[in-house]
């Protein structure tokens, strides 16, 4: 049975003006070891999708009209949110977009990341290395070493003393690698990724996409990258789902899909990308679609 | 942190100094005579003479303010030409009264503000919220003095369980002053009898005081715990597990009490200012009522040590408020 | 008309630390030079932090400088009285990056493209409907209609606004327009129709282009020459074929590699193997 | 050029702001709570302004005494019943809305004014203006402002005009100091920037771009005032210091009550209640207002 199998999801949000639809029948299957891009612009429901995943969007606004949402045979959509809360953090671990907003500004990111860890050690102690029975001070201890031993991985320097800083104190990518050692900590079997290096620097852009790469690799687990830059999902992904609108236009292996693409509209995106070797007056946007283009 | 708590009294100083001055001035070129008043209506030149002689009134304006300024550092803030007596020694005999009366009235509206604040947004457009919200507008528009005497009414007038007015009955001997605040010093002397009076006593008019800070802090509270819990990383937290209660009482509350604080601090000076008006209802003999008899006859000195005294516990307060805000937050901290 | 950068430096003062005490102080910029040619279409290339901003801030006299100079058109910048740097004012414009900060929330299209036809009266001398008409032609010139002139920037797209950008930059028809990343704030789609209205705009009516990015494709697309900046410092300076296809520095060189191209095969983890059979 | 064909250009129609406002005002409608503000709020200006025409015993209002109908509980002839002198207590409070609806709209519009400007120039130059302006509105916030207006209309003597500028003048540094924050805040933003380039010199950004951005937390601070100047004027009317008898006024009419209470209530009642909508009113359109006007909190 696949990692995570998404079947015809459709969501509605409501908003003061009224309800619209958001998502309509997205399909969509993770394998471990996948790295899935879900590339598409601004409003094409790409975040949505992913953060329905784990369940955090609130309904009411929210309203999933049809489809279900299967993480390793459980039906997110259905499950209980006590089962949802153990999923989340243990089983899928989450990074966002803007790392100067997603650390608690008041609090030494060592207490978050140690709670995280104490939340995945409680769902299933092997994660710190501990038998069921241990003592609360020694799953403290053991969230603790584990902290300092994941920031040390994803390349915070000297992490045993960085670990009592606040994130002021910290750059924009080194916010971001905390933010994946919080994510990986638990040892999730998907990785949830929403523009992770839209907000920063193309040179610490490329230093994230290496580390996210590694990981995979040596834990062997799945990744849904939501992006809208091409060039990131060429470089890391190895499957690709283009998104407009709330539909999947086309998805399959990158090779296939960036090289050899079917549909009009990715083309004409690949084609909206200035890349170091294109000519000028090659670009052309989306000027020559029309709506039935994505009947 | 010292060095960011000595920067911040450095500041206070200059803040004082221009204090003294603004009130001296105000005092001294106001019309309105207190010798005159002093004196009877039917006072001899000589007598009025001798007064203002006694009080340094003919004494070029600069010199009044430096004997003035001087007097201040050393307990001279003046003498009272209505009570007879140094304002110093007034101010000290009726600030107990009214520090009690506030800080029982700001204990009251932070006790059940912030909770109430932090459920009413938790739980956003439920009936609690709704009545809460309806009450707090009511509670912010009531007039303290109105509320006053309606308590008045109600409790002592009509249902006669709690004592109409006063700080403690004349009969009664109050405990020994070690703090001056009746209900501490009964605590001390662990005279449960007292107590039970002080209490009493105290209960009508610190509600009074308490009603628009409570309801002011509520809303506030639940303002900023709604802006806090829609932050991202709130979003992030919730992500990776972490259980609503520890997100709300552990990273949502730390966040949202940096901004109530300064409210908090902002309505020590408003009570500060508006005991006057609770005191005149329940005739507690606080500082309030020695600044509005002193008004009423146009004696200036009681009025500068009264505004001082608040002016200085203001300042005070905001420090602390400074100081605990660089707790909660240690980006200020650092700065 | 050149716009001339002499060993300009920038260094900002330290943040005030109680009373007496000041911070350590930040050089934006370290004897910085450059020379922008009339109808060239010059490109800068550098990071967050790395002074590009504080450059355009300096060349319009928003920020003062430490030291060196800078000249337009001969003119000393920083030292023309303010009379005379009003009138220099409406030959040098620019267009910033984020579109929904850069328009006044509160006036309507008409009035922002207005607004330099409006301070600048005494040099061009327009009644009010003349003013309209001119609103209008510059709306067309940038591929908006004039259907909506009397509405609120709010109702726009992040394209459409980044146009009403470009008009009101070109309503006093200035020969020089600082571009401050004006499309890195919007979709592939909607910046590739940007790119190519400014490039239309710069041939049709021969403005230079002091162009500033992060985005070197974007700089390959749209500039001749191209310099790199970094913490401050030039690095490199050229024509875009030459420092593209042969970087001297190592932080050019760094800069393109770590550039994702949409070309899968071109990816630095892609072993070769792996590319196009998938995992 | 493109071919210049007919520029179509619409009428500069004022429908763009209009459909604005009307868009804010149907936000407005959504919540009952400040449409009732509104409406007691208007319901209050008029009966202020009608008062000496519709007033039943406008003799009363002149200080004239009936004391035969002394303490009469409210009935049909005397609504709010009569106080300790048989003057009707409608009357009263009817005709003692006008000094504390006005002095209270003059003492938010002077704070407003004073402290726009102040703050403005303040936020807008920094440097040394800043710090001047700004320690003299920190010495004034410290001072409790009841008691220096106290002292302040003691001194001056009373009335209303005394009362209005004692008030006035501990209460515009609480605008100062939102205007300066706001101005701060307004002047980074990129549109400032590119007025700054076009040539737009400080007159011109900060009257034409600075304050029509920062006029909605004004608006909304305003009106909430609005409601507490009213208290702050029925304060001093209550502690003695407020109009000179005989203009009847909330505060000294509850005063005056106070030694009659517990038997003859309705004699506090009536101002107090008074008192009472009119803050609560001018509070309720004040949340409506800030919902309206600041988008971000809209909760």
């Amino acid at each position: 049975m696949a990692l995570l199998d998404i079947r015809n999801l459709n969501l509605a949000m409501r908003s003061y003006e009224g309800e619209t639809q958001i998502l309509h029948g997205i399909d969509l299957v993770i394998e471990r070891g996948e790295i899935w891009g879900m590339v598409g612009e601004t409003g094409s429901g790409k975040s949505l999708t992913g953060l329905s995943i784990s369940r955090l969007i609130p309904t009411p606004p929210g309203r999933y009209l049809a489809g279900s949402i299967e993480f390793q045979g459980t039906d997110v959509l259905k499950a209980a949110e006590r089962d949802m809360r153990r999923l989340r953090g243990r089983h899928i671990g989450t990074i966002f977009q803007d790392p100067t907003t997603n650390l608690n500004p008041v609090f030494r990111i060592g207490t978050q990341i140690v709670d995280v860890a104490l939340h995945a050690g409680h769902a299933d102690p092997t994660v710190l290395g501990l038998s069921a029975g241990a003592s609360r001070r020694e799953f403290k201890r053991a969230a603790r070493e584990k902290a300092i031993e994941m920031l040390d991985k994803v390349g915070i320097p000297k992490a045993a003393e960085r670990i009592d800083d606040y994130p002021h104190q910290f750059s924009g990518g080194m916010r971001q690698r905390v933010l994946i050692a919080m994510a990986m900590i638990g040892k999730p079997d998907l990785l949830i990724a929403d523009e992770p290096t839209t907000a920063l620097d193309v040179s610490v852009q490329a230093q994230i996409l290496r580390l996210i790469h590694d990981l995979v690799a040596e834990r062997n687990i799945g990744v849904l990258l939501i992006t809208h830059n091409l060039g990131v999902v060429a470089q890391i992904c190895t499957h690709v789902a283009v998104m407009h609108r709330g539909r999947i236009l086309e998805s399959g292996k990158v090779g296939d899909v960036l090289k050899r693409p079917a549909h009009v509209y990715t083309q004409a995106l690949l084609n909206s990308v200035p890349t170091v070797h294109t000519k000028r007056g090659e670009l052309r946007g989306l000027s020559g679609l029309t709506p039935e283009s994505f009947a | 942190m010292l060095l960011f708590v000595l920067r911040r009294l450095v500041l206070v100083v200059p803040i004082l100094i221009g204090l003294t001055l603004l009130l001296f001035v105000v005092a001294r070129l106001l019309p309105g005579d207190p010798v005159g008043l002093a004196a009877g209506p039917n006072a001899t030149p000589e007598l009025i003479a001798s007064l203002r002689q006694e009080f340094g009134l003919d004494q070029p304006l600069p010199i009044q303010y430096w004997t003035y300024l001087t007097g201040l550092v050393t307990g001279d803030w003046g003498m009272s030409v209505f009570t007879r007596r140094p304002v110093f020694e007034d101010v000290l005999t009726y600030l107990p009264a009214t520090l009690e009366l506030v800080f029982a009235a700001l204990i009251i509206a932070v006790v059940v503000g912030i909770p109430l604040g932090l459920l009413t947004a938790v739980y956003r457009n439920g009936v609690l919220d709704y009545a809460t919200r309806t009450l707090a507008l009511g509670g912010i528009a009531m007039p303290r003095f109105f509320l006053g005497l309606l308590l008045q009414l109600a409790f002592a007038a009509w249902l006669d369980i709690l004592p109409l007015s006063g700080r403690y009955p004349l009969i009664e001997i109050p405990p020994e002053t070690v703090t001056g605040f009746y209900t501490v010093d009964a605590l001390i002397a662990g005279d449960w009898y007292a107590l039970r009076i002080a209490l009493a006593h105290l209960a009508l008019p610190a509600i009074a005081m308490a009603l628009s800070p409570l309801a002011t802090i509520m809303r506030m509270m639940r303002a900023s715990t709604i802006e806090v819990l829609q932050q991202d990383y709130v979003m992030t937290e919730r992500a990776l597990g972490l259980s609503n209660r520890l997100i709300l009482f552990k990273y949502v509350l730390k966040n949202a009490m940096t901004s109530t604080l300064t409210v908090i601090g902002l309505y020590v000076s408003w009570m500060l200012g508006g005991t006057v008006l609770v005191e005149t209802v329940f005739d507690w003999p606080g500082l309030g009522l020695y600044a509005t008899q002193a008004i009423l006859t146009q004696d200036f000195m009681p009025v500068i040590g009264v505004t001082l005294v608040i002016a200085i516990i203001y300042l005070f307060t905001m420090l602390v408020v400074d100081v605990l805000y660089g707790v909660f937050n240690p980006k200020v901290r650092y700065a | 008309m050149s716009l001339v950068i002499e060993n300009v430096t920038k260094t900002f003062p330290g943040q005030r630390q109680g009373l007496f005490g000041r911070g350590d102080s930040f050089t934006a910029l370290d004897d910085v030079s450059l020379r922008v040619a009339k109808g060239a279409s010059f490109g800068l290339v550098g990071e967050s932090g790395s002074g590009k901003t504080t450059l355009t801030r300096c060349i319009l006299r928003l920020e003062s400088l430490t030291s060196g100079r800078i000249l337009f058109d001969g003119a000393d910048v920083h030292a023309l009285a303010s009379a005379e740097m009003r009138r220099l004012r409406s030959r040098l414009q620019i267009v910033f990056q984020d579109p929904y900060a850069s328009l006044d929330p509160r006036m309507t299209i008409h009035d922002i493209v207005a607004e330099p036809l409006v301070i600048h009266r005494d040099v061009v001398k327009m009644t009010e409907r003349q003013r309209t008409e001119r609103v209008a032609e510059l709306l067309l010139q940038v591929g908006l209609g004039t259907q909506h002139l009397f509405r609120y920037p709010h109702e726009f797209s992040g394209g459409q606004r980044q146009r009403i950008g470009i008009a009101r930059a070109l309503a006093v028809r200035p020969e020089f327009l600082i571009l401050d990343e004006p499309t890195s704030a919007l979709d592939v789609s909607v910046q590739a129709e940007v790119l190519n209205l400014l490039h239309r705009l710069q041939v049709e009516l021969g403005l230079t282009y002091f162009f500033i990015s992060h985005d070197l494709g974007v700089i390959r697309y749209i500039c001749d020459d191209v310099a790199v900046i970094y913490r401050g410092k030039l690095v490199e300076q050229g024509p875009v074929a030459e420092i593209f296809d042969r970087p001297q520095n190592d932080y050019t060189r760094m800069l393109l590699n770590a550039m994702p191209d949409p070309d899968p095969d071109r990816s630095p983890f892609r072993r070769p193997a792996e590319a196009g059979v998938g995992a | 050029m493109t071919t210049p064909e007919p520029l179509a250009i619409p009428r500069r129609n004022q429908s763009a702001r209009l459909e604005n406002w009307s868009r804010a005002f149907y936000r407005f409608r959504q919540s009952w709570l400040s449409m009732v503000g509104l409406a007691i709020v208007v319901a209050l200006i008029v009966l202020a302004l009608l008062a000496p025409f519709i007033v039943p015993y406008p003799e009363h209002v002149e200080g004239v005494t009936n004391t035969a109908a002394r303490f009469q509980p409210p009935s049909a002839s005397a609504w709010f019943g009569t106080n300790a002198l048989g003057q009707d207590m409608f009357s009263l409070v009817l005709v003692g809305s006008q000094v504390s609806l006005f002095s209270g709209l003059a003492v938010v519009f002077i704070a407003v004014v004073v402290g726009t400007a102040v703050g403005a120039i303040a936020g807008y130059f920094g440097g040394w203006i800043d710090e001047i302006l700004m320690r003299v509105t920190d010495l004034l916030l410290t001072i409790p402002s009841l008691i220096l207006a106290m002292a302040v209309a003691a001194a001056l003597g009373t009335g209303v005009f005394n009362m209005i500028i004692a008030i006035s003048l501990t209460w515009w540094p609480a605008y100062a100091r939102l205007v300066r924050g706001e101005v701060i805040g307004k002047k980074e933003e990129q549109f400032i920037a590119a007025a700054h380039a076009l040539g737009a010199g400080w007159p011109r950004i900060l009257c034409r771009h600075i304050l029509p951005n920062i006029v909605s937390p004004i608006i909304v601070k305003a009106s909430l005032d609005m409601g507490f100047a009213i208290l702050t004027v029925a304060s001093l009317g209550f502690v003695g210091i407020g109009v000179k008898p005989p203009t009847p006024e909330w505060g000294t009419l509850l005063s005056g009550a106070r030694s009659y209470m517990p038997d003859y209530w309705w004699t506090a009642v009536a101002p107090g209640m008074a008192i009472f909508l009119a803050v609560l009113a001018f509070n309720l359109l004040g949340d409506g207002l800030r919902d309206v006007l600041d988008p971000k909190a809209r909760r």
